[in-house]
């Protein structure tokens, strides 16, 4: 039965997206809690086929009764199931907390969001579930056209936004298909695990150079490293706050995901360490993401806009622990992507809800709104904290193993980097929070004024998924040493 | 120049992709960087159904099907030529999208250029300076 | 935007056209799993010919025939067919989308079987492939105004 | 030495976080309420604190361990003689300070006191962790959350003033904790592969595993840097900044909590990660000394020409934070004694002043010290605790300052340190310099007539608590056994 759930986590949303559509000509209320069955649903499975995994070991699936190098396989190891699981419950909340400022913002087409919202997470989850690099490039896809249709339907300057991210992700993609020719031209397989066999040999290859470097960009603009980021900026901030929500959280982590696969399941450790620079390269590229990203973030005066560039910073983090390849940098990379997801969902959900509330995202639009929503504000403190990598929040956890592992490979220079991006993050937040509790205006000495603000907290369906992931945020971290020992130390690929 | 012509198919792929690219890139016209997204994936079919092909060799439908053992000299790679099938799919969505967008562009700012559209936006952001 | 303009010689070739159109897909679905063909190329020759009907005619005409609620629900019926007969393949004990099971419902030969499961696939994707033809062109042409129009 | 294991320590670091939620959640309805919730954890605190202390006096050892992360990461607790003479310390005076609070809030009627207040109880949460922390990631974990719970009280007055001196606040400790502290944690773990305290210093077996001196000297350099709560110069103009906070604030956290957690975790560092003899091989702990001195005189100096008392309070307690690492760093057992009791003597003489300041500014309105002539007659209670408080500073005899300055006059001699002693004399000279005169003005000069001191009246509830810790510091210097016998455990 373990099995078959790698083919029905993707088969059910795919068929709720569809029954959703049909039964949303008739009654629109019956979505949302289609959404949320469906999606609860996938967390089971999640949770049944990391339970296998953790249990039985890997997890093939033929899809067809197909034999693998022919066949598409599907293929999960403790790699995709710990990213799945994230995916699934991320998503999850996200569709909880989507309710009512979906209402808001896009009234009357309820309907067809949660259509695209299901055909998003199909495609994450499909991202990682596959063991096949061609299919992988269909899911990614499938999740990039929902993206780009979610992103489309936001605020201002949203539609120019998804365009250019339309365009920069069918290059990301085509580059990504380009480099599947390529090494289907040298081995004559699709089939990952196949060509983790087949490739050895030929690493000498030209042809197997020039995939990798496909590979290597077409994934680079896919998760938004720098500098191939230019699209995300814009993108996440005019996206609907759901989507922001959903998006941040998940679509980079997956990014980062294909890559890993492509480094270290296609190609082997040694390739990608050893007969190219491609870590050395990988390692500056990110430490300056980290830099740029936080820099650039401390510039902006939009909040969303300021924590889609922590996002490119936060990408950095994770592909800095990949690029140092021993086995303390992946790990750490790894409790990275479950922290920051949590993290990043947590930020942009505040984001949305102030915009829910008030309407605006900028800084000075979060003046003093502690009295207006604490408790928001709280989950808004705690992720920031976390992003800081304040302990005890979990950003300290992963960020622990990220700078052991820079310091273990002998790269003094990144962890300094590390240390260095999280000071500026520092600045950054604490703009934001200084606007929240200590309003730095006028109006500061105006009592009436302040005692005239009421308490107008977000709604219940919002404050759950929020203050979820604000408690994801304080507990997982202490139980990251319990999650090395049992997912991601089984994740570090071999030769680390 | 062997180098060129044996390897022909290669050399068109790379052209045409780079005509695409350099639209995609350059042009400031939203619909000519679309069209330049065209020719770009269409370069990349062309190269995948390129490498499927064999000089001599026919589609790949086995006729009498009682025949055990298959000549594969005889036929064409069927394989990229069903992924490109699948990949077409992909694009027309992307395309599909795509127009959906500048539709919605169009209606919004009434122009498909651009640097128009950033004046526009400039525009409203700061409406006094202009 | 696509306006009512007699013209009589469109209007009467398409009017001839159509039908073979469409049988010709049909046929193009329908032999799809053991030759050239399937559900794509045949959907897309389907959902021509009803493109052809939007330029000879207009969408109002058109519309009568095949409305934008009905549209929807081809698309995502296309895709409950496909998935339905993996899931089918799935609950009958083998893996998702081997149709050799499905000799247990046909009393065919698990070859056979294979065939007639392909065969439902490929009528689904075909439904699908028009029905989503047909919606993106009605949107582009209309400029997405026929669907608020309609609500 | 003896270990027990015993839930008592995590108890101390809880009870006040719990009075934290409760705190929040009674809010402004019930003021009374929320007040007692403040006091009852701070008694609750002081027991259990206590209570340890027995155990402790005949060299046994309490520990805790509540959860192990992952390899090298584990919070745990340790409750040993140098962590109860801290937590001791910090209890007791929380309770004097909740009632000095309440007065000082009501009586000003400041705003936002469910805040203050919830914070207020979380420091204290946050230095009972330092104080009974195991290892450094428990130190670094509380040390932040010192940080991060008192900046709210930082910028407490929500005035632009406030904000920026919460901003160079935050910007020093955080900044420092996370660039130098953080990394010198990573350094440490690199080579020794464990974070925990150890008697004789973690690092010490790490030069005969290849690590080079100069690693090493990083490291320590590091770690100085890196506590910026010592306030060593450079790293010591937060200090002055944090002082736009409420008076209760300056007198418990700035003068007690924050700056000591931050000495504590140098004399720390200097027993148990690095250990006497290394630093001794390495010649460090003279260079710390000398460093240390430096900040005592410049410190002083520039206090002397301050003429906002709580400035000036500020200055003086850079200088006197800096006797206790000039202690630690001396590396001779008389040394670390004196040290490690000026902790505690520090803390009573100048929560003292700080009380004092406060219930001038309460009763009088007056923050400089240009102002204060002749507030004597008005205030003789504030003033005489004053007078205490200025003595202890100067280290005058039967007050406490005079005991750890004895034990550091003895030390450096051992050390053969002549320099430190002609330094430790010249600041005692400045120290008179820059206290007596106030005491002076209040009560011989005449009143000025800008100034309007009729209706000034001390408030009980203000004065009562300076009044106690004056006292105090009398006592401790005349029987200073009690802290002494801690003290010399720590070394033993």
């Amino acid at each position: 039965m373990a099995e078959h759930s790698l083919i029905l986590i993707i088969v059910i949303p795919l068929m709720a997206s569809c029954f959703n559509i049909l039964l949303g000509l008739f009654r629109r209320g019956f979505c949302y809690p289609l959404v949320i069955a469906t999606l609860s649903l996938c967390v089971i499975l999640s949770i049944f086929i990391m339970d296998g995994v953790i249990n039985n070991g890997v997890i093939h699936y033929r899809l067809g009764g197909w034999a693998p190098p022919w066949g598409i396989e599907y293929v999960v190891d403790h790699l995709n199931a710990f990213v799945m699981t994230i995916i699934s419950f991320i998503s999850l909340f996200v569709a909880v907390y989507s309710k009512r400022s979906v209402e808001a913002e896009l009234p009357g087409r309820t309907v067809y969001f949660y259509t695209v919202f299901l055909l998003l997470v199909t495609g994450l989850l499909g991202i990682t579930v596959t063991g096949d690099v061609f299919n992988l490039y269909v899911f990614l896809e499938i999740t990039s056209l929902a993206g780009y249709a979610l992103i489309a339907i936001g605020r201002d300057k949203a539609l120019l936004a998804s365009f250019n991210y339309l365009i920069m992700g069918t290059i990301g993609a085509c580059f990504y298909l380009l480099g599947v020719g390529y090494l289907y031209i040298a081995t004559g397989s699709l089939n990952m695990a196949d060509l983790g066999r087949l490739l050895p040999d030929l690493y000498h290859s030209k042809v197997v150079l020039v995939a990798f470097a496909f590979f290597a960009v077409g994934v680079a603009i896919k998760m938004a490293l720098f500098p191939l980021h230019v699209w995300l900026p814009d993108a996440y901030t005019y996206a609907p706050s759901t989507v922001s929500a959903l998006a941040a959280s998940t679509m980079t982590k997956v990014g980062v995901y294909v890559m890993i696969r492509i480094m270290f399941t296609v190609f082997k450790p040694n390739f990608s360490a050893e007969m190219l620079p491609v870590t050395e390269i990988l390692g500056w590229v990110a430490s300056g993401a980290m830099i740029f990203g936080c820099i650039l973030a401390i510039a902006q005066t939009d909040v969303k806009r300021m924590l889609s560039y922590i996002l490119i910073a936060e990408v950095g983090y994770i592909v800095i622990g990949v690029s140092v390849t021993n086995r303390m940098g992946f790990t750490g990379a790894l409790l990275h992507i479950l922290f920051d997801a949590f993290m990043m969902a947590c930020l942009f959900m505040v984001a949305g809800v102030v915009m829910h509330k008030t309407g605006k995202t900028s800084i000075h639009g979060f003046r003093q709104l502690h009295r207006r929503m604490p408790i928001t504000m709280a989950a808004f403190t705690i992720a920031a904290l976390s992003v800081i990598g304040v302990p005890p929040t979990a950003g300290f956890f992963s960020k622990w193993y990220l700078v052991l592992g820079a310091i273990y490979a002998r790269k003094w220079i990144f962890a300094g980097m590390l240390l260095l991006s999280s000071l500026l993050a520092v600045v950054a937040f604490f703009r934001v929070i200084e606007n929240i509790y200590f309003a730095p205006s006028c109006h500061a000495h105006d009592r009436v004024g302040q005692e005239g603000i009421v308490r107008d907290e977000a709604p219940l369906s919002m404050l759950v998924p929020l203050l979820t992931m604000a408690a994801g945020i304080l507990i997982l971290g202490f139980f990251s040493g319990k999650i090395v020992s049992a997912v991601i130390q089984f994740t570090v690929p071999e030769g680390f | 120049m062997d180098f060129i012509i044996s390897k022909f198919n290669y050399w068109i792929y790379i052209v045409l992709m780079m005509i695409g690219f350099y639209a995609m890139i350059s042009k400031s016209n939203l619909v000519k960087k679309l069209v330049g997204m065209n020719i770009f994936q269409t370069a990349i079919i062309l190269f995948f159904i390129s490498i499927g092909s064999k000089k001599g060799a026919t589609i790949p439908i086995i006729q009498d099907s009682h025949v055990d053992a298959v000549n594969s000299a005889l036929y064409m790679n069927p394989l990229p030529h069903v992924l490109m099938l699948t990949a077409i799919v992909v694009m027309v969505s992307t395309f599909g999208v795509a127009v959906a967008l500048l539709i919605m562009i169009y209606r919004k700012y009434k122009t498909l250029e651009e640097d128009e559209i950033l004046q526009i936006l400039r525009n409203e952001k700061w409406p006094n300076t202009h | 935007m696509i306006n009512r303009f007699e013209n009589i010689i469109i209007q009467t070739i398409s009017r001839l056209l159509i039908p073979p159109i469409q049988l010709y897909a049909l046929y193009v679905i329908a032999h799809g799993h053991y030759s050239p063909g399937g559900g794509f190329q045949g959907g897309c020759i389907l959902g021509a010919s009803f493109i052809l009907m939007v330029i000879a005619y207009d969408i109002k005409e058109t519309k009568r025939m095949i409305s934008e609620k009905i549209n929807t629900i081809f698309i995502s019926l296309g895709v409950i067919i496909y998935s339905g007969i993996g899931a089918v393949c799935l609950i009958l004990g083998a893996d998702y989308l081997d149709y050799g099971i499905l000799n247990k419902i046909f009393s065919v030969s698990p070859a056979k079987a294979r065939a007639l499961g392909t065969f439902g696939v490929e009528i689904g994707v075909g439904i699908t492939v028009m029905a989503v033809m047909v919606s993106i062109f009605l949107n582009l042409v209309s400029g997405g105004e026929h669907e608020e129009a309609q609500e | 030495m003896e270990i027990i294991s015993s839930i008592k320590p995590l108890l101390a670091v809880i009870v006040s976080l719990i009075a934290a939620f409760l705190i929040l959640l009674t809010g402004e309805r019930a003021r009374n309420l929320r007040e007692f919730w403040t006091i009852l954890a701070s008694v609750i605190k002081f027991t259990i604190v206590f209570s340890m202390v027995s155990p402790i006096r005949e060299g046994k050892v309490i520990e805790y361990t509540v959860i192990s992360i992952s390899p090298g990461l584990s919070l745990q607790f340790r409750a040993d003689a140098l962590g109860i003479l801290f937590a001791l310390t910090a209890s007791f005076l929380w309770i004097i300070t909740s009632f000095y609070s309440i007065g000082y809030m009501r009586s000003l009627n400041e705003r936002a006191q469910t805040r203050y207040f919830a914070c207020f109880a979380i420091a204290l949460s946050a230095t009972m962790g330092v104080a009974f922390s195991a290892n450094l990631f428990t130190t670094f974990l509380f040390y932040e959350i010192i940080t991060l719970s008192t900046y709210p009280l930082v910028a407490h007055k929500e005035t632009p003033e406030a904000i920026r001196g919460a901003r160079i606040y935050l910007t020093y400790l955080l900044g420092t904790s996370i660039a130098f502290l953080l990394l010198a944690i990573f350094m440490t773990y690199t080579v020794a592969g464990t974070l925990d305290f150890s008697d004789n210093g973690i690092l010490i077996d790490t030069t005969a595993m290849g690590v080079s001196d100069t690693f090493l000297t990083i490291t320590f350099i590091l770690f100085m840097a890196g506590i910026a709560k010592a306030a060593m110069m450079p790293l010591h103009s937060w200090l002055p900044a944090a002082m736009v906070a409420p008076t209760p604030v300056s007198a418990l956290l700035h003068a007690v909590v924050v700056v000591k957690a931050g000495v504590f975790v140098v004399v720390k560092v200097v027993i148990h990660i690095f250990g006497i003899d290394l630093l001794t091989k390495l010649g460090l702990g003279t260079a710390l000394a000398y460093f240390s001195s430096f900040t005592i005189i410049i410190a002083s100096i520039i206090a002397l020409k301050q003429d906002n008392l709580k400035r000036m309070l500020a200055f003086s307690t850079i200088s006197q934070l800096s006797y206790i690492i000039l202690g630690a760093a001396l590396l001779k057992p008389s040394s670390m004694v004196g040290g490690i009791i000026h902790i505690t003597n520090h803390a009573f003489s100048k929560i003292t002043l700080f009380f004092c300041a406060g219930s001038i500014y309460v009763s009088a309105h007056k923050t400089e010290i240009s102002q204060l002539s002749g507030i004597g007659k008005k205030m003789p209670w504030t003033m005489a605790a004053f007078f205490i408080g200025s003595l202890s500073m100067i280290g005058v005899p039967p007050t406490a300052g005079f005991i750890s300055k004895w034990y550091l006059a003895v030390g450096s001699m051992e050390a053969k340190e002549i320099p430190i002693l002609v330094v430790l004399l010249f600041s005692s000279v400045l120290n008179a310099a820059y206290f007596l005169p106030i005491t002076y003005k209040a009560f011989f000069e005449k009143e000025n007539h800008t100034d309007h001191h009729e209706e000034v009246k001390e408030i009980p509830v203000v004065v009562i608590p300076l009044v106690i810790t004056a006292i105090i510091s009398i006592l401790v210097g005349i029987y200073p056994d009690y802290f002494l016998t801690l003290a010399k455990e720590v070394i033993r």
